[in-house]
């Protein structure tokens, strides 16, 4: 990752390095992309082949309990997409995003979270999900088309899905600011907030914007980039020349790359990240360096835009694989807790399905409900106007 | 910093009869609301020390500190995105647009979050949040400050829509808005901030929305709003001299729109003219012509009119009292509507 | 990279009559643009190796290469912005946007700058530019995907807004808006965009800012568009069992309107029925409404009625069927039209 | 400026420096606005004194008479905009933008572009639009509110004014594109874009967006940014911690810091900048670290809000009096040459108020002209009756 160096020193107008080359696109590609490589920056604690490793500024220290809680965590957040995938290939959700892959980025962030502190999803995070306590069930629903989702975002402490791509950013960085305010930032019980965003995020707008308010408003916000190589079709070299976390240089606040294959590692750095939010040091912006192992959604065909080595090189890194290897080899976990994870899975998977296909429809009137919270009359009386149309069906009038 | 006090009593900043012109009713309505409510905070560009480029929030900085009226970055998505947030967290915002025509950069925050929050998340989510937007035209500005952009946000379900025409609406409607819980895109008449008239803090106001005849009369209909109110006012009085007897009704809020006054009158006087500074194309003013002609339609002696901005950009100053509705584009529209 | 050509006899990619998909109708107007004019390029997320998550713009990059069909970064406002900057350079690029309810973070540069380029510079600059939007429900989606935003354009001046209803019309009206030296938007019924209809090249088209009855009739009149012809030409046919004789006209374009056709029919039927997908509060249909009660205030034997989503926010999709107008809900505005 | 330094360093999760302090609100301002410092990265090649210094990257080899044709460039612009100033308090003008004190910044960019060149103004840029030839009387009209703009941008390439903060620099990053595609990047005849905006803009989302597009399509795009310490009534620190040339760090192109008060300096990185954009090495960000001596417009009153001590230190940095310092100094002008330049000035100022007083009203159907380029059958509708009515009165019917 030197060429981005070539730019830091302007030459002397007279010179001739006006005509310096162009940075090689492998020189690009390297610094975005390195389908088995993060970069030497990249901050990893457990290696693809389960060993742990040291970093100069990373520690973490873990009993194996909590080892095999990660472990579980990733097992059966994987189960469930790998469920609720399966149910939209059967027709019982229109749509599913998967999140195959990005299991460690997302259980390391979320278990890093407290119950006090406060996150801000897209759409693919269903593992930090499950660490807010929303379950499966509760998601399936806005896939399903029976609701916009279900969860209640001020308990959990965990917003709606946001959708429109950078959004969340920005009330993110308000909540943060609004923790601040209240207080609630600087010292070891402060609140923060974590907002989620993929690499294609960081060209939109919303996200230099939140970039802006939350420097300027010291606000105890973990930007949480989750750079899984893809905005749908389009490579991270599509969206940047530089390693995304290296983003943060220009606003005053730490960027840091993280191994989002390693759940330790992530773990880690979100922790620390949150730390240095809590205590009234924020933002900071982390790059989870993962990979979507599938499609988009299930509406995106991949095999159309990439290549199957890439993908296959990065099942070599798999984030629950290393983390299995870790326990066995240490003899942190037997073959009976793997075991007992597998049947956890099985049970969540199969409450998954019966929750899903038997989810009530909903009313017609549920779509006029909660477009205000003090009701309009004439948004009432159009209410009114369509059951009493309804109606006419009912008794046969039509 | 003012000791804030939840005391509802203190809610008037002065209690006696007082001559205030626009700008004065709105700081006062935000002085009033923020002692009241700690939560509400004001936020945008150039608010605190500058008090706003047109002084609405002038003092309250100095007097409420900078944690409740931020000087914002130069980002209007952010400065709804963050409102958001800061609702969440249960805060009030009040928002300040600049101008009419830097709303726009804030326009996908409005629809996609402010606007949809509420109704995603199953009413879990409250955003009480005010958008005040200083709009139209007749102040002779350069391009982008004299937009009507309402109908926009009319057009969008799931937020509210206001405009005041006077100094005692803008007062009592601001403190309305902030208290309700949905938000509300405020639209006060910039070339109307100087005017003055007397605010009686005795006197209850009417709810935020809905509509209010500001002139009986017998001849025709005229529904306004906004600056547009004083300019049919004064058609209304121009008429008068030449026998016309014209019932004006202040539409005061655009959505939900507050129609009952209107067929009423309409099924009295048969004929309807809608004014408006915004061009019609796919408009408030045309929800108005197409809900009466239903409501009304065997009372309508004549087509509801509409008098309107055109369907141009905004014009060069110097052309604006072209572009504009005047007296006379009113009156010859309440002559058409008599000849038709 | 195929080696543009200037011959326009060449423009159209098959010149025997073909059944295809509307996808296919677009997907070969961009590709007879593109060879005829080395200056349109195509550009918008994921338009490139996937040819659009619709596929409308398969295999244009593998053929015209990566510096005319542009993958661009993940962003709206860069997107039509830097379209601008392209167009003032000589471009006429077509922009796709994925989806409808992405259009708003690019609002502020089509509201600013598309749509007021020209008239600020007295027509100096030209911004021959097509902002593409698959648009409107029915296809189960999630939020944000099924959103019918055209009324947002409609009443912004300086903007052209066209939506296509079948595959000919798709074809021909892409091609045109290309030619066309304004920004247009261009409206695709993404419900209907894998239903085939037989293009034949030798058939001329319609000018591009016209509408079209598409199914005579006397009973009552129907004015729609987008995804709704479909719809109300099948209302048409079942009500025809019911003794109903239903004019139809697909409006194709939304601004300007061309409402003479419809003027013309409702003099014929005394009775309009305006459909959308779109929540009826200060948009097209509205506008339709008042323009009609005006231009045939002697001929309308009840009101303008009309047929829309409601005002909420898009539900979500198992309450689609009930949020958006079917054969059903037309039909029985058609009766209450008659009843009145 | 070393306090961003502290972030660059994360510390290991369990030591204390999680509770490492803020930067003091003195670090912060240090780097952002000292209102006699622009910091250690400041280039500049003419001191406030007008004594010549040398910079190691950045040279200027000038002649005498280019030095003087800078300098009456600077005159002359100060005094149109002091006489539009005036014709706005006369009520001449509806409103003005002063760019007083902005003169060197503005000259310099200026000058270093070529005729073939682009540029895309915020509506400051009266200097800018000097140098591309044109003249206040052009630009009085918009403010007198006759029309939005009255020079020809294409011909002129000098876009219009943009007054939607932000907006004009994706246009610029669109057209520099183009610049690229045309295949005129490359070699010394390459062409270049350059954009201008303010130090409040880069707070815009579309000041990222470009910053994203021109990265990654190497647009030949210099961003200009003219940090006058203000945006309206808001300094810097209300939009960044770091200095604004900082912000390019983060997107993989360069970011030069140039004394904006100093002619020599600005045109010497400009030129540069343009030179690197010309052979493909753009884009570039220019951050010409000046001061707005003038309310933001003559609807603002800058005592509001600022002391008149920064004021007062600004005036000692005057971009005009140091280059006459050093034009005199070394014998580069003399008198007559100096009095010539003020009676051109003079005449200049009678010319553009002249030209002002007398501009023509635009007939009310101008306004319907130029919505379109093919005109729509509904708007001529709505113009003809509106003629018609305008008509009557006329006849004097109503
Ligand atoms: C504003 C906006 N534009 C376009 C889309 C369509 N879209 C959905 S996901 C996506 C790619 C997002 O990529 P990234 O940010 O990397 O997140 P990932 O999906 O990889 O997790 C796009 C273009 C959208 N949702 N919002
Ligand atoms: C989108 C938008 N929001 C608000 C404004 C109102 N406004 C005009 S100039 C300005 C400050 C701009 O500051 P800066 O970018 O530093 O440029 P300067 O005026 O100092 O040259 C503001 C807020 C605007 N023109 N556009
Ligand atoms: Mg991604
Ligand atoms: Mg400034």
């Amino acid at each position: 990752m030197s060429s981005p160096e070539r730019w830091s020193q302007p030459q002397p107008s007279g010179a001739p390095a006006a005509t310096a080359a162009q940075p090689t696109a492998e020189q690009v590609i390297a610094g975005l992309r390195a389908t088995s490589e993060g970069g030497p920056e990249l901050v990893q604690l457990l290696t693809p082949e389960g060993e742990r490793v040291d970093h100069p500024d990373f520690h973490l220290d873990i009993t194996p309990e909590e080892l095999r809680g990660l472990y579980r965590d990733m097992v059966l957040v994987r189960r469930a997409d790998r469920e609720a995938n399966a149910l939209q290939r059967q027709g019982q959700l229109g749509l599913w995003v998967p999140l195959l892959g990005q299991e460690a980025a997302q259980i390391g962030a979320g278990r890093a979270l407290r119950p006090t502190d406060m996150a801000f999803p897209s759409y693919r995070e269903h593992g930090v999900a499950w660490c807010r306590g929303v379950h499966p069930n509760e998601i399936v629903g806005m896939f399903r088309g029976v609701d916009h989702g279900a969860w209640d975002p001020v308990e959990r402490r965990f917003h709606p899905y946001t959708i429109v791509i950078g959004n969340q950013c920005l009330n993110a960085a308000g909540y943060a600011m609004g923790q601040r305010f209240d207080g609630k930032v600087g010292d070891d019980n402060g609140e923060a907030t974590m907002v989620f965003f993929g690499d294609g995020a960081t060209s939109q707008g919303d996200v230099h914007e939140a970039f802006v308010w939350a420097a300027v408003y010291d606000a105890p916000l973990v930007f949480f980039c989750q750079n899984n190589q893809w905005a749908i079709s389009e490579p991270t070299e599509r969206q940047s020349r530089l390693p995304l976390y290296q983003r943060a240089r220009g606003y005053g606040f730490p960027g840091i790359r993280v191994d989002g294959n390693d759940v330790l590692a992530t773990l880690a750095v979100a922790r620390w990240a949150l730390e240095e939010c809590r205590h009234g040091n924020g933002p900071v912006l982390i790059e989870a360096f993962t990979y979507r192992m599938d499609s988009h959604t299930t509406s995106d065909d991949a095999t159309r835009y990439r290549l199957s080595t890439e993908v296959e090189e990065w099942k070599l890194k798999d984030p629950i694989e290393r983390v299995k290897a870790h326990l066995s080899r240490n003899g942190f976990a037997d073959h009976d807790f793997f075991d007992g994870v597998e049947a956890e899975a099985d049970e969540l998977a199969a409450v998954l399905r019966e929750h899903c296909v038997n989810l009530p429809e909903p009313p017609p009137g549920r779509m006029f409900d909660n477009v205000y919270a003090e009701p309009s009359p004439a948004l009432r009386a159009q209410q009114d106007e369509y059951e009493t149309y309804l109606a006419g069906f009912a008794g046969g009038e039509h | 910093m003012a000791a804030p006090t939840m005391d509802r009593s203190t809610d008037t900043p002065s209690a006696a009869p007082q001559k205030i012109t626009m700008i004065k009713g709105l700081n006062q309505a935000l002085r009033a609301t923020m002692e009241a409510d700690p939560k509400v905070i004001v936020m945008g560009e150039d608010v605190g020390k500058l008090g706003g480029v047109f002084r609405v929030t002038d003092g309250l900085q100095k007097d409420f500190g900078e944690q409740r009226v931020l000087d914002t970055p130069l980002s209007e998505s952010g400065i709804i995105g963050t409102a958001i947030g800061l609702a969440i967290r249960g805060y009030r915002p009040v928002c300040e647009i600049q101008f009419d025509g830097f709303i726009f950069p804030g326009f996908d925050q409005i629809v996609s979050q402010l606007a949809k929050l509420h109704y995603r998340t199953q009413g879990r989510i409250k955003l009480p949040i005010v958008v005040r937007v200083p709009f139209g035209g007749g102040i002779g500005a350069v391009e982008h400050h004299s937009e009507s952009p309402e109908s926009y946000f009319a057009h969008t379900a799931g937020l509210k829509v206001v405009a005041c025409s006077n100094p005692v609406d803008a007062h009592w409607m601001l403190r309305q808005a902030i208290e309700c819980d949905d938000p509300v895109l405020f639209f006060e008449p910039k070339r109307r901030y100087h005017e003055k008239a007397e605010l009686d803090p005795s006197i209850a106001p009417q709810p935020l929305f809905s509509s209010r005849v500001v002139r009986k009369g017998s001849t025709a209909t005229i529904a306004t709003y906004g600056p547009m109110v004083k300019t049919s006012l004064d058609a209304a009085t121009a008429g008068a001299e030449d026998g016309l007897d014209l019932e004006v009704i202040d539409l005061r809020s655009l959505s939900p729109l507050d129609l009952a006054p209107v067929y009423e009158s309409v099924r009295r006087t048969g004929r309807l003219i809608v004014v408006s500074e915004a061009p019609s194309e796919a408009s408030i003013t045309g929800e108005i012509a197409a809900k009466v002609q239903q409501e009304c339609f065997y009372s309508l002696e004549a087509p509801v009119l509409r008098v309107t901005g055109f369907d141009t950009p905004y014009p060069p100053a110097k052309l604006e009292e072209n572009f504009l509705p005047d007296l006379d584009r009113v009156l010859a529209a309440v002559d058409r509507s008599l000849a038709w």
